[in-house]
């Protein structure tokens, strides 16, 4: 089981968890983050004064797949999220050692 | 409020003289003497609570103006301040004000000083004509309410500078000292009939001196004495904070512009004749006139020197248009209006990064806006009041101005070195919400 | 409102009779007769407005109070109370308590126990002054508005108590049986004309009683008969709930304050002379000085006894102080006006927790602020109107009390029975804005 | 505003034709002459505050139903609108809607079809009743006053429906030419006795046409060059882009209602008499029961058609209901004002699905309620007003509507040629507030 | 050391609060978030337009916890933030390979 | 490659993004959280009622680094978040099998 995490921008939810339940994604976790990255940094005036914008809004997706659903899932990320211009973000893997369904009990693959 | 005597004298003055011209003005269509009074104690009454609603506008500038982590203390200052001021104002600050000849110190023809001390007392419950304190103006009741909404008006601008670092209690001392003594004493000079209008003859129809230069210059010595917030000023670069809640700062701004039509409007102190009538919708429509030119000016500005607008800018635009013809707003065309109120808004767009320069740190605008539009809002008096001269208006922005900076200094002084003025620095950086109140202003929003 | 009595009787006496001391009165200075019914007219539409207002203030104290997820659900149902009392009132509560003679049970005379039936006609379009239905009062149009205000107002109390919980449909069905019938016919006990203004000589100028703790005892069956939201009485402790959004709760307070000058000072029923304008002073002084008092009083009783000052219970005192003043904001003292809201404000700083104690669950303090405060206010009057008599104001708080509460209780109880008044209790944990209108109050803010 | 003209006429007669007649009636009780002049302005001034009020009331009401990230674009639109058409009226609106005979095409007989030119000139200071303009009417100040706000709320109407993605400044340039000649034009024809009033007989008391539906087509004609909000319309199918703070739009509403007493009970335009205090008294009254009828219409409608009671269409419920009652809020009765507001409320929800069904996207849902509502409150006139025709009713309604309709759509067009009226697609997702102001309205909520 | 990330529904936080300090737990990383699963898809009305709700508010939970308080803390999640209808959440363990305290600069165990 | 997971105190944050940006940490995300720990349970009165706090507004900060620079990114964060008072906050590290940049495709240590 692999925990897939993935900074996007904002706008491209709708269509990237279409794409996820697509691939067959059974779930997901959304936050809404501030994120530092190349696309950070510029300047903005408030009442006189410039200061430097470091952080712009992002989105960022925590879901935990199977393995063999990763690939997939880095794909329909990739696809959808994508616009080709600066900051439009990351996906990270790492792994998973368990999983419990709180309802169930349910323990392992079957609770993904 | 221009040429403000309650005028004891005239009451003084056998009824019987009056009598025959009243009845004669009457028949050529004038309203009734009892009209008279009736009609200008509802235009205090109108007016007065329109005052009162800035009070609001006030706590929602500044609620919007502050970070959520201080915004319960905000609005906490704001309707304390009110409250206090409204105790206050009846228990000390009315008579000290209007002393009507009764004068601590001077008297009604050199020009008063001090007024009287003595708490206000309205007139009695179902009064005849006869009774009333001044039948030729207005019930004393409406005209307590209507003063004490500018006194409490004065208090409002300090809390907004202050913001974000002021400890709760050590603010109401201020403000309990400036409403009871600083202002109805400064005030009494003008509209109490005391010597800056008999012996200099200045002219500040409703208050750009008497009440905002006065809440700017309390502001100003309280700012200096409190220091800047942490972390406004860094390596010699002003840091912004930015406000955390844009519509709250909007609405109080519509909230104190639609209030001004009462504080500029109710100023005339007088609807009883076609003349006051005709007066009061000049007032109305040129006060309008100067917000609105302070807002586009603020507007333009910003965009030319920022490329961008700035709102926050716009907002105390308009306010510094408000507040720049106030001590005016009868005599200007809507012409002159327009410019009065655009200079207002091009003073806080150079203003606001002027105060920034020195590190004084205004959360609000609130110095740039009440005091800097305020001093230049009396001194426009001149360009359309051929009974204002220069010496007539200079001298009185200076003497008041020394005054309550002087006054404010020392009591925030006192305050600092005993009981101290200011939250500890983590307490400020864990928000005043939490340290002085242990309340937050939107414990959802906010993890 | 004091001593009202749209005078039927009065406008059956010949009107020549009138005349030559009217005419004489008017040479003495006092305005002519018309001038007298349209200053009448004008303070109703004025005050009417400002008590209209009040609805709003409601609804910003109550979505500001209420969590998020409750919040559309708060804003709907006070939007939605205000409407529907404005129908009702027109269909039948008006004449209801108005019946100007046409009682369906009892007389002029003996005092009247249940009203008319009939929907209000106001007068014509562009009557003359032979056709106003009363010359001497007001049109009938302006008293219908100011009147309609009264009744949304205590029907707007009972929403806040009852917030977070209740369903929508059967709180409104409640809203129409307290704005149709429950309100009109013990107000007609009183302004009206009925028994308890002829019998008992009850005095309630502006409606402690008749208006507020009215809301205030309705509020109490219901959310005895609704029972706590789910977690705020745990093991035997109080789990404070917070309010979400104390910006809105203070601007709802300040509307309050604000359009409590129109309840009060409309109250007065009259501008038509010298007195009436002194008097309409007088009362919006004396509220002013009770609100400031109530907050005043609140926000050094929670600095003593919890250490911090506590902005809910700031603006509950100076709501509470609001309340207490209604029963007689003219005759007491500046002085007294200050005593009589502070005890209001030392009400709810224990009326809260009291209430909690009882495991009565009101989300917004509603019933200390309306109904304890609201039986303060009406004792108070014996403070500073030597007409009030102790049985006279005592005996009418427990009559007007236990015909609403039981009323009330029955209306509550038949709701509860049939379709039910509480939610389901995971629609409860998810919030009402989702499982009753599924739609969220900030829905980019909280996740 | 019913039959005006500022009667220059009436001015010239002379007036001692007047003198007897008036001392005549005031011996009769009427008012005296100066006093009805002083009670009009009076009215003028009340209710023209409170329609400055609507502007907040507008700004709250979009700054809720748009997103955050254009929240502070939103707020900066109408804070500027405001001004925009506050300096503009002044420079060249009010003369061209009150040429007072000076027309520049057309004459007071025929009807105008183009009024004067030059700016407004208020009366001077300090007049005599001789120097008045219009001695049996009201201070020019006030009425310039009272006009002003209906300009700017014609503008306002503009900036909701095309929020969220229009430049700032192309929206502001379309607003001054708007409020400068396209209202003032087409309002001359029916206020300013032009050709819509000479020679139809159109009646349209405050403006369901002459003011809400002129909005309403300025928006439409922009809506459609400016194109829906990216995401609005998919597939087919409607995406619903919800509002983002709802108290804020709640709060707007109830602002907007208490403004509309003053938009709907001044254009009575007199208070001088018995008739006109219970004139304006109905108005209120009815005012307020068409607003009710139309939000309880819109809470049944939605629970029944879509299971759940909407609020934002209660919201706008309320609202269609102060439109359909402002051709006429005088000669309907309470029944008839909730028929005709209660029919608004129907039209908003059918009239909001509706227009997402012909893919022009109104965030704010002002075309149903200003356009469409306001044509249903001109044609209404004809149930209650025995004066109104069918022709007299639509043809001015087509008229007016064409008019302002082909002007618009030629400015928008125009200036989506030269500048761009709208902002680039990433911009416009990332938020106006960023891209167009780099100014966040809640920076700390939203990460 | 586990870092064990759990969704519950957010009315159950106090419950499972209370669970894991008596379990040993000794801090937590709690993250408002907009959950996806099974418990998705209804259906809405705004202004008379459908739309489909795809997200759920949910709460995330963290916790890094020495590896033998892993099931004591799974027990107590488990028990606590169930109520056995949909959307009760899941529990997923990772490993962590380092832990610093950064008021004392302790590592390891030490520092959770 | 490595993930840094890190709580520190809000106020804080200024100071640390710019010894991490020193560091060479090209991206960070940032999320508002609730923390529990040992700077918790405070009591605090609400309306007369008594009630405890159990939470700390909190930032959580998550970069993923190469290897290499864990130990630089630890200490950056422990010199600047660092008040010496109880809340200071912590530093886990996992283990990160994956990372793809979204823009360009780019995968594993590039892609940081
Ligand atoms: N090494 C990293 N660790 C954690 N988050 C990162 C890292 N690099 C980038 N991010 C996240 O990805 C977002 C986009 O990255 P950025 O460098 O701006 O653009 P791009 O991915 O197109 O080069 C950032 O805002 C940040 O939140
Ligand atoms: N594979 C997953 N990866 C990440 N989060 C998940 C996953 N599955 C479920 N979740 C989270 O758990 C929550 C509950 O899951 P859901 O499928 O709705 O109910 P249940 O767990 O009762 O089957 C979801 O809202 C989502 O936030
Ligand atoms: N074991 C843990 N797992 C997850 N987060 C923790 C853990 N311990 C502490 N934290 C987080 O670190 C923050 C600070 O910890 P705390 O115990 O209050 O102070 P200190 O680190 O100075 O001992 C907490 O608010 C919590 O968010």
């Amino acid at each position: 089981m692999k925990l897939i995490k993935s900074v996007i921008k904002p706008f491209k939810l709708e269509e990237v968890r279409q794409a996820l339940t697509d691939a067959g994604v059974p779930g997901l976790m959304v936050t809404e983050i501030k994120g530092y990255g190349r696309q950070s940094g510029h300047t903005e005036i408030y009442r006189g004064a410039e200061y430097e914008v470091h952080f712009v809004p992002k989105l960022k997706l925590e879901m935990v797949v199977v393995d063999d659903l990763v690939d997939a899932v880095i794909e329909a990320i990739r696809s959808k999220a994508k616009t080709g211009q600066i900051g439009d973000g990351k996906i990270f893997v790492q792994n998973v050692e368990q999983t419990i369904r709180i309802r169930t009990g349910e323990t392992g693959e079957d609770a993904i | 409020m221009r040429k403000f005597l309650k005028s004891t004298s005239f009451a003084l003055v056998p009824f019987l003289l009056f009598s025959p011209a009243l009845a004669q003005e009457a028949a050529a269509g004038e309203p009734a003497e009892h009209t008279v009074f009736i009609l200008n104690s509802f235009l205090f009454l109108v007016c007065g609570f329109l005052v009162f609603w800035m009070a609001a506008g006030f706590a929602m500038l500044e609620a919007g103006l502050v970070r959520t982590k201080n915004t319960t203390t905000q609005l906490t200052k704001n309707v304390g301040l009110f409250s206090i001021a409204s105790i206050l104002y009846w228990l000390i600050g009315y008579n000290l004000m209007y002393p009507l000849g009764n004068w601590s110190i001077g008297t009604d023809e050199s020009g008063g000083y001090l007024g009287a001390f003595g708490v206000a007392i309205l007139e009695g419950v179902g009064i005849g004509a006869d009774d009333a304190d001044d039948l030729s103006y207005a019930s004393t009741g409406s005209d307590f309410f209507f003063q004490l909404m500018f006194c409490a008006t004065a208090a409002s601008i300090v809390s907004g500078t202050l913001a974000e670092r002021i400890k709760l209690w050590p603010f109401f001392i201020f403000i309990a000292v400036l409403t009871a003594l600083i202002y109805p004493i400064q005030a009494s000079w003008k509209w109490g009939g005391g010597f800056l209008d008999t012996q200099f003859g200045f002219l500040d129809f409703a208050g750009s001196t008497v009440v905002h230069s006065v809440g700017g210059w309390a502001a100003l010595a309280g700012a200096i004495l409190l220091g800047a917030r942490t972390g406004k000023y860094r390596n010699g670069q002003v840091i912004p904070i930015m406000g955390s809640n844009l519509p709250l700062a909007t609405l109080g701004t519509f909230v104190l512009w639609l209030g001004w039509f009462g504080f500029n409007g109710g100023s005339q102190l007088a609807l009883g004749s076609v003349g006051d009538a005709a007066d009061v919708s000049r007032i109305f429509a040129n006060t309008n006139m100067a917000a609105a030119a302070g807002a586009v000016t603020a507007m333009i500005l910003t965009q030319l020197i920022f490329k961008k607008v700035d709102l926050t800018m716009v907002l105390n635009g308009a306010l510094a248009g408000l507040v720049a013809i106030t001590a005016e707003p009868l005599t200007p065309s809507l012409f002159m209006a327009l410019i009065i109120g655009g200079i207002g808004g091009v003073i806080v767009v150079f203003g606001v990064p002027f105060l920034d320069r020195l590190k004084i740190d205004d959360v609000v605008g609130a110095i740039p806006v009440h005091l800097f539009a305020g001093i230049w809002g009396t001194l426009a008096v001149l360009l359309t009041n051929p009974d204002a001269t220069f010496v007539g208006q200079i001298v009185p922005i200076v003497i008041v101005g020394a005054f309550v900076f002087v006054v404010s200094y020392a009591v925030w002084y006192a305050l600092k070195v005993s009981i101290g003025i200011r939250v500890g620095a983590e307490d400020e950086v864990n928000g005043l919400d939490t340290t002085e109140l242990g309340m937050d202003a939107y414990p959802e929003f906010t993890t």
